[in-house]
This record gives C-alpha cells, structure tokens and sequence, in this order.
C-alpha cells in the first residue's frame, strides 16, 4: 500500500483494526481522542465492537471482561485516564489475559494540560497497578513505527497472555506524517482453550485474580515472574544511529528520542563523536545492549520530556559504568533540537575534562 | 442409607440442580446467599442455559460463586461486574452473561456501572442481593443500610443525617429507558422465595430474548453480621428490610410482560 | 534543507487545510514532511493554527518555535507570530483584515489582500488557498504544480467541484508577487 | 395426606435449623448432641413419627441444598409441586 | 502514657486522631478495615469529620477537597483501594496539598488475597498516579513505630504540603503489639492563607491542577522538582544494626526489615558479620548513608515481600559497586527468619568464594 | 462615550454582577455557559454569599468557570465534583458549597459521585449544565445525546440499540430521599432564563438553610459541537431537548416549599 | 411606553447576535463591516430610531454579559423589571 | 528465649480472646509479646486462630509456621495443627469436642475435657479459659498469676462479672495436669 498523510492517534486505530482486533472501549481525552472518533466510525462499518464506556474505569473493566471471550481488545486514553484504569489493569495481569492499551501522555500531574509529555514512565513500566509485574510497553517515535509497533503489540499479548502497553504522547499522537498501514488481518475465528464461552462439551472455564491461600497466590506471581523473565530475554527492543564510534550516546525514546536524532545529526555534521540509542520496549528495558555501548563510549544523556525517569533504567543498566547526563522539559514543552545541541555540546565538553561536572537529573531540572 | 429411609412407592420430587456445583458454599450458616445460588442455578437449568451461561462473580462473600456454578465464570473488580459483563456480551452476543453482585459492590463502589449498564439496554441480567450491609469485609454500612442500623462503621447506628438513607436500586434503575425488566423479591420465607425463582426465570427469558436489561434484586439475609440467629434473620428482612424496600415490579417492558 | 511555515488564523478561516494541502505536496514530491496542528488552551478560544515541516532527512521536530515562514491571517496572528518568525524569515499576511503594521526590520513582510481577492472570485473560503499560493511564491518551498497536484488528489470529494476555483486562487495568490503590496 | 420422606446430607448441613423452623409437619430435629466434621449441629429427620409429607419447603428454604425430598406421588404432580 | 497492647490499624487511627486529623474519608478493604472502624467511632465521638465515601475514587477527592480547606485530612486503603486512588493523588500532588494516605498493603496483582505483602512498593514510590513526582513514603516495621511515623507524616505533609503514605502491610495492620500513644494534640484553629475558605476581605483563592500553558505547567513542574530535592536533601530516614563491622548488610523495609533483624541477631549469634539496613523513608529513599555502607561492606542480600521492587533502589544507591543478592516472598507469604538466615548464610558463603554467583532477583524468585 | 448615550432621567436597570469576574470567557459565541455563569452570579450576589462560597468546577468547556467568579474556588477531577464538594462542606459546614458541572462530567464518568451525594442528602448545590454532548473535548456522545443525535463518536447518529436511551438525571436523583430540591430549566429564552434564575436563589436557599442536597438541571446550548448557529442552537433546545427532558420540578421536599 | 438605551461592550461580544434575534423593538444590529479585536462581528444598538424600551431582555440573554440598559424610570420599578 | 503459642477453633470459642490474654500477660510480665489474627481464606468458614509470641527480645516474626504449643479446640484445628507443631512441642487439645486421636510421636499431646469443665462450671464460655490454664502449666509461660492479672486489667467492663469464674476456669485447667487422660 503507498503512503499516506496519517495522524498518528488515527494511525494507531486504524493499524489495530488491520490487526484484527475484534472490540475496543474508550472513553475521550484529549490529546487522545480522534483514535477513539475513528474507531467509532471503522468498527461499526466493519461490524466489530465499539462501545464508549461511561468513563475509564468503565472502560478498562470491559476490555477485562472482552479479553476473557479470548478476542484481540484495546482501548486508548490519556495519563489521567490512564490513572484510572490501574486497578483494572492489575486484575487483568492477575488474570493472564492479553489486551493492548494506548496512553497517549500529556502534562501532568493532575489535571495538567493536553500538550505532549512523558511523564507517565514509572507508571507504565513499574506498576500498572498494585501487585508485582510489568506490562509490555512499547514506544514509537514516528507515526509509522506507531503503526508497526501497534501491530506487534497484539502478536506480543497473544504470545505471552500479557498486557501490552503503547507509550506514545500528544505529539505522536496528534501530528500527520506520511505512513504505510498493513493490509487487513482476518478477524481470528477460533477461541484459545481458556476462554470464556459458555461450558460446552467441557469443564467449566474459570477466570479469575485472586488465590486466597498464600502459597497458591506466590505459585501463581512465580509463573508471571517466569514469563516476564523469559520477555525481559527475548523481547528488547531498540534503534541505534551512529553507535559505531561515539563518546557521548544520547539516550531518549519516542518523540523526545526522535527530536533528539535531529540534534546528534547536527552534532555529528559539526564532527562530534555523538550516537543515538532510541528504546522501541521500554519494558523490558534494552539493558543489554545499552550496557555493551557502556563500555564503548564515555558518558550517556539521556533526553525525556519529564523530570528524568527513564534515567533509572540507564543507570540501572550502565550501572555506574560512566557518567549519565539528562536534559528534560516537562509539562508539555517540546525540548527542541538547538537545546538538545546545546546539551550535546556542554556534555562533549565536560567530557574532555571531568566527567563528574555532569549535573544530576535534578539539578539539571532545577537549574 | 438413603434407601433405608425410601419405599418403593416414592419419587424424587426435590434435588440439587445440575448447575450448581457439588461443593460446599463458604457461606455462613443460614446466610440465603446460599438460596438465591440455588434459585439460579435452578433456572439455568430449567431453560438449558448451563453451556451458554457465563457467570460474573463481584467481589464480597459470593466471590466464590463462580466456584458454586457448573458454567464458565469469572470475577470482577469490586462493583465493575456490569462493565466486565458488557465486554463479556457485546463480542458474544449468544452467551447469557450474568452477573451475581451483592449491595455494597452494585450500591456503592458499583453505581456508575449498574446505571449505565441498565441506562445501555445492556443485554445481560443482574442478580442483586441486598443484604444491607457489607458481609465479606465484616459489617460495615452499605448505601443500603436501614436508618440505625448498627454496623462496623456505624457503631450508633445509621445517622441518616450525616450518611443519608438507604438507596433503593430498584426505584432508581427503573427511570431508565434501558432497563426493561426491574423487580425486587425477598428470600425470607418459602412463597416468597418461590416468587423470587419465577422472577429470575424472567430476568433470563429478557436476556434470551434480547429484549435488554434486567435485574431481579433480592432482599437477603446476613445473619453473622446482623448479629441473628438465622431464623431471627429471616425475621428481621420481613420486619425491617421489606418496609425500607418494598418488594414489587418497578419495571416490566410492553415487550416482557408476554415472556 | 529544511523549511517550517506555520499558518494561523481564525478557526474556518481554512488554516488547517492549507497546511495540509502543503504536507501532502511535500510528501507527493518525495520529501519529508509533518503537519501538527497547535491544539492547546487556543482550542477553545477561536483561534486556530498549524505547523508544517518540509525536509530532505528525518524531520525531529514537528513543532518550531522559530519558523522560517508564517502565514498569518488575522490580527492576533500577526502578533503572535510576527516576533516568532526566525530571522531573515517571511511573514505573509493578510492585508485585508490585519490593520496592524510590520515591526520587525530583520524579517521580510508580505502583505496579501487574500479576503479581498477570494471576494473578487465569489467565495470567501478560497482565502486560505490565496495565501498558501503567495507563500510557495515568495519562498521556493514547493512548485506551483505540486500543490495543485496535492488538492487534485487530496481535496476531500464533498469539495471537488471546487478544485478549479482553488486552483485560481492559488494562481492569483502567486500573481499578488509581481506586484506586492509596500509593506507600510 | 401423601406421605413422603427427605434424605439430609448431614455432612453439608450447616445447622442453620431454618429447615426445621418451616417444617409445618415439625418433624425435622437438630442435633443438639453431635457435631458433623464442619462443626455444626446437623439436621435430621425425625424418622420415629412418618408425618413428613415430602410437601418440600424444607428443602426450598434451605440455603445449603441439604435436602432431597421423595413422595409417594405420581411423579409429575410432584415435581409441579415442589420444584418452584 | 502507658504501653498497651494495640493493633496496628488501630494505632495507626489513633495516633492520626492524636495528631490532630479533623477528616478522615475511608472505604472499607481488608486487611486495612479496623482502621477505618476505628475511625468511625472516635471521629463521631471527637465531632470531628468521618465518613465512609461510595468507593476509594471517592475517598481520595472527599481528601482533595477537605485538603483545599488547610486541615488535617487522612485516608486509609490496601492495594487494590490504593490503586483506584492513582488520579486523585495526581491531583492533590499537582495542587500542593498536604494529607496523608495509608496503604496496608496486600497480596496482589488483582484481588490477590488478604495476606501481607510489599507488591505496591513501586506504585507507591514511584508513581502514585502520571506526571512527574514522589510521595513521602513512611514504612513502619512495629506498630510503635506506625504510631511515631504517623505523627510525622502529618508534620511533613504540612511542611511540605505534600503527600505522605503510610506503606504498612497485612502484617502490621493485623498485629497486636505493646506501644505507647502520643498525647492528644490541640486541633489547629487557624488555616492557611492558600486555603479555600471564602473569599472574605481578601482575593479569591483558587486551587487547581492544571495550567494550560507549557511554560506555566513547566514551571510548576521545576516548582515541585526544587521541594523533592529540599525533601531528598532534608528527609532520608533509616534505622541500622550492627553495621560497624559488617560484611554482609541485609537490607529490608517494614515487616521484611523486622524479621530480617531476627535472622540477623541469629547470624550474629554464629559469630557471621551481618548487618541490617532498615529504610524508613521509602521515598526519599536514604541512598546517601547506603551508599557509605557499600564502600564498607562486600555485599548486600535485600528482603523483600515481593519479587524485587526495592531492590531497584538499593542497586541505584550502590551502584554496582557490590553485588545485591535477594530474598523474596510474594502473594501474602511472609519470609521467616529461618529462610532469611539460609539466604544470609548462601550469600556469606558466595562472599568467601565469589560475588557473582550471587543469583539476579528474578533467577531468585524463579528457581 | 457611553455617557453620550445616557440622558439624565436615565438610571441604570442591568448591569454585570460583582460576583462575575471582569476577564472573558473562554467560551464560543452565543453558548449558554455564559448565561448559566451570570444567573448563578446574580443569585450569590442578591443572597450576599460571595464571601462563604467555594465553586467546585468540573472538567469540561467550564473547567475555567474557577476564575469566572469572585468567589474561591478549584477544579475537580473528570466526574468527582461532588465528592470533592462533600470533602470541603464537611469541614466547613457554614460555607456554601457549589459544584458546577456539565454532562458529561456529572451523568457519564461523575454517575457514582453525584448519585452519592443526592443520597447522602449533602448540604451541597449542583448547578448541572445539560447540553447533551462532551463540548470540551470536542463534541461526542454523552449519556444525554438523544436518540439519532450525530457526534463525532457516534458518526451515523447515537443507536439506541447500542447505546441506549438519554440518562434523565433529574427524574434518577429524584428517587433518593436525601435529595431535597431537584428541578430542570432551560437556558433557551428569556423566559426560562428567568425561571432558571429562581430555581437557582431557591437550591442556594435549600443549601443555606441545611435542607441538603439541592440540584439545578440547566438545557444549555453547544452550537459549536451541535454545527448550528447560536439562534439555530437556542432552537434546538426548544425543540429537541424539552421533550427528552422535560422541564419541571422533580422534587421539592415539604419544607423546602417555604423557601 | 418607557424609553431606555443599552450599552454594549463591543470588544467582550462574540457576535453571536442572540441580542438582536430577541430584541422586541429589532434596534440590535450585527456590525458585519467591522471585526472587533477578538475578530467578531459586535452587535451594536442601532442609535438612529431611538425605540429601546431599555427592557433588558437583550441583556438577559447575553452569553458574555456585555449589555448593560438603562431606562428613563424610576430606580424600583426598572430592577425589578430586568432583574430575573 | 521465646515461645510461639497457636490459639484455633472455631468462631465463638473465645479463641481470640484466649490468645489475647496471655499476650497481655506477657506485656506486663515485661516480656515483649505479639498477637496476630489468621484472618485468610478460613475467615468465612467459621474457624478461627491466632499466633501469640513471647519473647525476651525484639520479636521479628508475629507469625510462625512452626509453634512450640498449640492450643486446639475442634477436629479442623487438630489435624491442620498437629502436624505443624515444632518437634518436641506441645498440643493441647479439647478432648470433649475432638474424637480424632494422635499421630505424631514426637510432640507431647494434652488432652482437656474443656468443654466438659465448663459445662460443669455452668457456662461454655469459659472452654477457653480452662484450655489456657492448661497451656501454661504445661509449658512455664507465664505463672497463672499473671495470666489472672492480665485478666483482671484486660477483661472488658461488659465480662467483668465473669471475672471469678474465669480464674476458677484458668484453675481447673491447670488442676487437668495432675492427673491428665491418657493420650490414646
Ligand atoms: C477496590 C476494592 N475496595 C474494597 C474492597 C473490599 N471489599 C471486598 S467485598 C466488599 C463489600 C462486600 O459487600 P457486598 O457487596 O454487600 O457483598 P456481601 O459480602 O454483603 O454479599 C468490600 C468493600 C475490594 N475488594 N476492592
Ligand atoms: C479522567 C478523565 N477522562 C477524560 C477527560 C477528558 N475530558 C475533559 S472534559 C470531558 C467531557 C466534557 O463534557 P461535559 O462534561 O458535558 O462538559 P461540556 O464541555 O459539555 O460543558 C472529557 C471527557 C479528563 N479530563 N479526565
Ligand atoms: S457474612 Fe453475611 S453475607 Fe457473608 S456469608 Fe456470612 S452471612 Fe452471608
Ligand atoms: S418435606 Fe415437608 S414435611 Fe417433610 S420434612 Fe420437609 S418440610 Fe417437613
Ligand atoms: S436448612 Fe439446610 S443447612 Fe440449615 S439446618 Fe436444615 S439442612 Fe441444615
Ligand atoms: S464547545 Fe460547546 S459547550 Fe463548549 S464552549 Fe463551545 S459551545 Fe460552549
Ligand atoms: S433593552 Fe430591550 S429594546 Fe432595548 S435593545 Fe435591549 S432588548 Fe431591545
Ligand atoms: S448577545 Fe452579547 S455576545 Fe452575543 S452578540 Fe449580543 S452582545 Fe454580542
Ligand atoms: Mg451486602
Ligand atoms: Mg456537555
């Protein structure tokens, strides 16, 4: 199929429907809204589910209760929306069902705004919820990779019975770009054994989050911890550009990662030794990998549009190996090329003296 | 030993029906949770519902329910069974999709979902057992908890100055333009508890027919937390819950009267 | 190479669609390009603007805070953008309804009677095609042919029977150059 | 009067004695004397008297699905009797 | 005052009540419910505010709104509760506003069980709801100490204006134990002057999460970013044992750091150089007086009650300087000092041989 | 220049008042947010409540009503004005608590909160801005949109079958006994202006003499997201909204006659 | 009939001309020539045939509350005639 | 030195209490002394049981797996218990109400006719009472002056009639070991 203008929350609808899914829940938010307006339109033309629920909460439980028929289920919201679907979430996760959720994050906290930001990180990649597991989150940085990474999304759930989350943000979400959309999925049309179907010809199917007897409950969180280890082995995911011979890695992901690819080609035209390390999963986070480049260059900075949260995961990951700088903007300001050079270049520049000059994510901020 | 006390002549006229589960209930001692079970379970069966029928359970002393039941089942977050029995419904339209909620998880933590679900036309049927009070968490005060009523968290008894009076879902639902079938029952004697099985017959029969929401609830009795003897219990929903929630049709649809 | 031009204006003025007809042009004649619309506490306030980015490698950024174009079409516009524009940048504006005047010196100002001519040609929506035919003109963003090629293919079905007309205005949008208008 | 008898499963029986309060023969009895396993005091038919009627309200009352209930009766009105 | 034997939901009501709480707002959930109970009598009995709200979204935002009034507000929850309070806490965090929540937490994900657990670690640490920030996180190991922590949360609620959560679990809210209560504190009379309590012959006060503008919410966001590193800088708290000449420092939070003192007394009774570490400030996590102890001891072994969640922290504050080892249980099974003791005694002998056999948490909970 | 207009008998007859901020709204032309602003400022200042008043705005297109009004005031969560409301009056009883809240907010994700203040009989005032769609956030379906009403989530019109019939808030909360005084007005001329400006002095009255909960429905107009012109728009009110929601008093308890 | 005059804040009105659609004496007209700052179209009081009652129904109506009337009648009377 | 005591029987049996007391006995004997309800699935079922450690340092772990002594009232208990009970530990059983008889040779068994007692003493409630004295004359807790103060202190005002014949309970069960019914 050629390529055309695509928004990216219309992209995103669009690509789940060629994945098949076969119901959606939502409820509008900005800047989320015209996926749930399209989703209106396609799934009633196509006869498939669409449903606007009477808020988030709503919404969440529906996809809880579609995902037990075994069928592929999304719905898509907007950080406080997303707020509200924790709970939900975590009964699903305790309940092994796969479903993808879009959070389209704005400004925070509280009610913010309905510009671009990240600043729901720790909450997708930490604690979807209470309880002990991650989702799988995935983190476009064009419109195109939203369509790509939205259709991996449902294989991902459908392989590992999990939640996959994809973090995008009000720039991905509200800016046109050219794009090519897969063609139709058929509609899957058989159910996985565990579904709810009604007992027919065989033993009653249960769904359920809960294990009241103490040892059953930690069996059941060792299974989920196997699988997430096995995710976490098999599932990392990243972009690199110029990593081959750079000193300073610039780490960012989604729109700040793509903004930030500006500035490293502008650094390296100006002849300094600058790479890009873009995570498409930030969980499993690409710890392996990014350790390896910790060995090869001298200092990472990472780029978010918040105070710093992604930084954890490369601290975590470069373990103290080298320095890690940040530069971030947060409550829907956009960090522009020309400040990320700006950054780029103090960092170098430190970097031939001592590294420890590197200010810390929140003085950073703060400064 | 059953033999030795049956003679030739006799026939089963009375026996557990197939949906329910052979196990035994965690329910307390007289607790007629136990008996609206067997209610629906009876209906199941009568319309030969069992193999298309999917249970959800809400979190409070019936969460075991889906246990209790031979269909499928599942559990919902506490008060989100109408939403996760909508997500259930709209991708299986030909499934009967149940939910079974107690007062505290449909009258309180649950209003917006019931409400909406009724306000939809939601094609499922909920069977709401008011026991005016909170059971699995130990007694606290439920929305629908008598004025003076002793409880947990109302240790002087309801103040309907500072907590209001009790909500009558019934009453409430049946401004819906959704809902179409809406009747309370009571389990606290035999005839009625033979009105209250006819009533979920119906509830079902709106659901088989897609004729949209309905809701049978049950006026049930919580002897642990009432602090009664089951018998006194029994007493008690004829004495003091019925007055508060008076049983009757509050909506029946041209279209359901004929089922 | 890379070039930004924001359009703003009054919502219904056809701001976003200018913007559009643009990207797709871009992406037609095989460049890189984005469209993002400004969707913050404006939304509600009447005022409607969007940024496009056309560009021969990845573009970062969809959002400028210093564009090398602006196409404005109304008086708060014109504030907003005028001190907004890069340096050596252009502001093409609509001359029949920004009564206010230039005040930059290190930017180039384009005034276009757009109102004024899509009234001549008896419809007052062809205005935003009057200015986006001025724009492309006063910087070689892209040819004449490619934006008519893009509405040709892009001009939603309920709007065809326009097609001919935009294409005149976008003709006399780039005429508006032969002979500008002094910049007061 | 039709005659009839009812078998509890005294095992399940949870002593709640709501079946031995509308039994309008009174011929259902606690065991005061003996605890089941789970700890109550079962229910259990008086079989000394034969009054029972099989009329079954004992069984549509009980919340533990304790009871099974035969009659001497052709089986239809029976059912058409008990089953509610 | 006297000891007296108290549970820990109850001391924790009671302490609250003596620290002056005028409202407390509260949905019942096991294992937290005595506390609201308790609550409910002697609010009544002080004509202070009790009230049960419809649910735990309720809850939070009656909280939101007693807040705004300048008093003394406290809600109580467990972990699914706790999840459904993510929005609300969003944006009391976003308006500025002092009051504390208390999450006894338990086995999860999903409804999980009733048991204790330590699964909402990183949803309380972390992330309590989108946008950039942290609670202060208090985590009592005795019900002494969720008395005195309680107290202390309403101080730094109100220096800060600034949320505090009280993380206990099953165990503590459940537990009798001797402690002695505080004396009752006068309720405060008078308000701040933020607080929305009529516009009388002054401006109107407004309260609000939101400013629409980038620059305005980003400058909000550095406002918030400035007072969690004063609270970072200020507030680190922690207990230690035996960490003068320690090799081994085991490093457990609340009911895990409390029985892990028991399994290290023993040690030390086999003559092993065991230390215990016990943060009692989750967030800010007391990283600067940890790190010190990483450059005296050769290891660390963290107890947690869930699959690893702290432990992320213990490895930003250590940075990988020394391997950390792990023991977990999860889903309301409570590790006992003999299993503790084992996992001290693997670790001390990995000590004399190698560091790196030390297994990675999830290889832990996994085998 | 206004003085050229004005000869010496003049006086003046209407003015705006102090209780309205001086700033501009934020809202479109000719949307009745505006008026309910004015009425709602009209009856605090002829009640002299400027001074102990607290507005709660919600989340939707008067999500700035906050700084509409000379009084103090904060915005709620999506739907939890009521709640937050309950939380500020509970602390401070002698204050005058009102939210203001759209339709979407108070009868789509709001349904549990506003329920439960109704029920609890909270000595709040709701001031509900019914305009049968999600203005804010650009024009959807909300639980009011009528029958075959087209929104940009439901493009082909809302289907009943679907999604149900319009949620009549005022019929559901009137079947509470903690509700004191529940009516609806339309903002669509200026003889139901008036009426609603009544029926506003009488809910704050409700609120001021401790009667409880005090709700006033207002038909208000979205011509931007309906795609009419503010007159079209007033129209349509008349014509399309009155008879889905009837205008009237749904309830008004005895002793709130007097008022 | 009483003789008044209003007063409209052309810069706060957003055109919407409700004003004129309810004004009895049609003496509201839409300034279509003239864009204010704000870029509406202001109503304005057609001052020529001076026939405004000042019976403030234009102003009862105004979304932006940019009408203020006045009336040649005494204080009383006139506010309990716009006042609603 | 520290001692691990399981309470379990059913609800109503005065289980919590029992434990309780001798946690505040232990309080004010200046030992350190915690108390823990089992409040898991069995909630519902009717059974009830707590876990009371003394100790004579800080205790880590309110709840244990293995207890030193445990106290038994009904069947249930008895064979979920029996088993649990560290080796060389203690069970007290009601042998008026369990007709299950031992298994494990390695702990030490302690049959009281409780129930029987109290009947005898004219009221059932006071099982407890008997099965505690029992318990801490088997294994030297606390000496029964204590548990009898901690009574006196701790007994709330609603029982305080009930005062006396609790002591005379606490006595008889003591008395039981004097001449204890054989294990079987
Ligand atoms: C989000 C959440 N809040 C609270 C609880 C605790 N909880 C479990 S059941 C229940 C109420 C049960 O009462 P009801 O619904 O009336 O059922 P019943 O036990 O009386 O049959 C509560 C509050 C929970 N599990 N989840
Ligand atoms: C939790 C949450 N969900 C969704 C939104 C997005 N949102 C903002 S306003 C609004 C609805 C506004 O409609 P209504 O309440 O009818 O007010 P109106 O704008 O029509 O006056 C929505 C869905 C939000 N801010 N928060
Ligand atoms: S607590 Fe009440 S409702 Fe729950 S099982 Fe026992 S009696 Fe029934
Ligand atoms: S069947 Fe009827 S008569 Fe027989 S025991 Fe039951 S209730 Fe009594
Ligand atoms: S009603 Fe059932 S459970 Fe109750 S006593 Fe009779 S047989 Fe037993
Ligand atoms: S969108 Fe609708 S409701 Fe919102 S301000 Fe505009 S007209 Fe009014
Ligand atoms: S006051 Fe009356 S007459 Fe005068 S302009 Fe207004 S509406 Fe017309
Ligand atoms: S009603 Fe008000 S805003 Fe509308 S046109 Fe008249 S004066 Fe202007
Ligand atoms: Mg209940
Ligand atoms: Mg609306």
């Amino acid at each position: 199929m050629a390529k055309e203008m695509l928004k990216g929350n219309i992209a995103i609808a669009e690509a789940a429907i060629r994945a098949g899914v076969e119901a959606y829940f939502g409820y509008p938010i900005t800047p989320q809204t015209e996926l749930l307006e399209h989703m209106s339109k396609r799934m009633v033309e196509l006869d498939r589910v669409f449903l606007q629920a009477e808020s988030e909460v709503a919404a969440i439980n529906m996809v809880y209760g579609a995902a037990c028929t075994g069928v592929r289920v999304m719905t898509s919201s907007s950080s406080p929306g997303f707020s509200l679907m924790q709970e939900g979430l975590s009964y699903i996760a305790g309940s092994e069902l796969p479903c993808v959720v879009v959070d389209v994050m704005r400004g925070g906290p509280g009610l913010g705004n309905i510009l671009p930001s990240q600043g729901d990180y720790f909450q997708i990649t930490r604690s979807a919820g209470h309880g002990d597991y991650h989702p799988i989150v995935l983190a476009p940085a064009s419109v195109q990779e939203a369509v790509d990474l939205t259709a991996l999304a449902f294989d991902l759930a459908d392989q590992y019975r999990h939640i996959v989350i994809i973090a995008a943000d009000g720039l991905i979400g509200q800016m046109m770009e050219p794009a090519e959309l897969p063609p139709m999925q058929p509609v899957a049309t058989d159910r996985p054994n565990w579904a709810l179907t009604g007992a027919k010809d065989r033993k009653p199917n249960s769904i359920v989050s809960f294990y009241l007897k103490a040892e059953e409950e930690e069996a059941f969180n060792l299974k989920i911890q196997a699988r997430l280890h096995e995710i976490q082995k098999t599932e990392q995911r990243f972009v690199e550009y110029y990593t081959d011979d750079c000193e300073l890695l610039v780490i960012g992901y989604g729109s700040s990662g793509r903004i930030a690819l500006s500035a490293v080609q502008t650094a390296r035209e100006n002849g300094m030794k600058v790479g890009l390390f873009r995570p498409l999963t930030l969980w499993p986070f690409p710890e392996k990998r990014l350790s390896e480049l910790a060995d090869e260059v001298g200092a990472c900075l990472v780029v978010e549009m918040s105070a710093g949260q992604m930084i954890e995961d490369v601290r975590l990951a470069t373990g103290g190996q080298i320095p890690v700088g940040f530069y971030g903007r947060m409550g829907g300001v956009i960090p522009m090329p020309d400040e990320i050079l700006q950054a780029i270049q103090t960092h170098c520049r430190q970097l031939s003296q001592n590294c420890e000059g590197i200010p810390t994510p929140l003085e950073r901020v703060n400064s | 030993m059953m033999t030795t006390t049956i003679n030739e002549a006799s026939t089963l006229v009375f026996e557990r029906p197939d949906s329910l589960a052979t196990c035994n209930t965690n329910y307390c001692p007289g607790c007629t949770h136990g008996v609206a079970h067997r209610l629906l379970a009876e209906a199941i069966d009568e319309l030969g519902l069992r193999e298309q029928t999917i249970l959800v359970s809400p979190v409070g002393c019936s969460v075991f329910s889906y246990q209790y039941f031979q269909t499928d089942g599942c559990v919902a977050a506490h008060g989100r069974a109408p939403a996760m029995a909508t997500g259930i419904k709209r991708v299986q339209p030909d499934k009967m999709v149940i939910t079974y909620q107690g007062d505290g998880d449909l009258a309180s933590i649950g209003m917006a979902e019931i409400v909406h679900a009724a306000a939809r036309g939601e094609n499922i049927t909920t069977i709401f057992v008011n026991n005016a009070i909170y059971g699995m968490t130990g007694g606290q005060m439920a929305p629908t908890s008598l004025p003076g009523q002793k409880t947990t968290s109302s240790p002087l008894g309801r103040n309907t100055i500072m907590t209001g009076y009790p909500v009558r879902m019934s009453e409430l639902l049946s401004t819906l333009d959704g809902a179409s079938y809406i009747v309370r029952r009571s389990l606290h004697d035999v005839a009625n508890i033979r009105k209250a099985k006819k009533a979920i017959l119906t509830a079902l029969k709106v659901q088989m027919n897609g004729k949209g929401f309905s809701m049978v609830e049950l006026l049930s009795s919580c002897p642990t937390n009432w602090g009664l003897e089951p018998v006194e219990a029994l007493h008690w929903i004829e004495t003091n819950m019925i007055p508060a929630f008076p049983l009757g049709d509050y909506k029946v649809n041209e279209d359901v009267r004929s089922l | 190479m890379q070039t930004e031009i924001i359009f703003a204006g009054f919502g219904g003025q056809g701001i976003m669609f200018a913007g559009q007809v643009l990207a797709y042009a871009g992406m037609d004649a095989g460049l890189e390009s984005t469209w993002i619309p400004s969707y913050g506490p404006e939304m509600r306030g009447g005022t409607a603007n969007c940024c496009v980015v056309l560009a021969d490698r990845p573009i970062g950024s969809p959002v400028v805070r210093h564009p090398q174009v602006a196409v404005v079409f109304n008086n708060p516009s014109f504030e907003k953008y005028e001190s907004n524009v890069a340096p050596g940048g252009l502001l093409v504006y609509n001359a029949s309804l920004i009564t206010l005047s230039p005040t930059r010196d290190n930017i180039e100002f384009l005034p276009i009677p757009a109102s004024a001519i899509a009234d001549e040609l008896g419809n007052m929506r062809l205005t935003n095609m009057v200015m986006l035919g001025a724009a492309i003109t006063a910087r070689p963003i892209l040819g004449l042919d490619d934006v008519k090629r893009a509405l040709e293919e892009h001009l939603p079905a309920r709007r065809r029977d326009l097609l001919q007309s935009n294409f005149v205005a976008l003709e006399r949008g780039m005429e508006c150059l032969l002979n500008p208008v002094p910049a007061r | 009067m039709t005659k009839g008898t009812i078998f509890i499963d005294q095992e399940r029986c949870k002593g709640c004695s709501l079946c031995a309060a509308v039994c309008p023969q009174e011929v259902i009895a606690m065991q005061d004397d003996r605890l089941n396993h789970k700890g109550y005091h079962p229910a259990s038919l008086n079989e000394a008297d034969a009054h029972c009627t099989g009329c079954g309200v004992c069984a549509l009352i009980c919340p533990d699905v304790c009871i099974t209930v035969y009659r001497e009766a052709p089986v239809k009105a029976a059912r058409a009797a008990v089953t509610c």
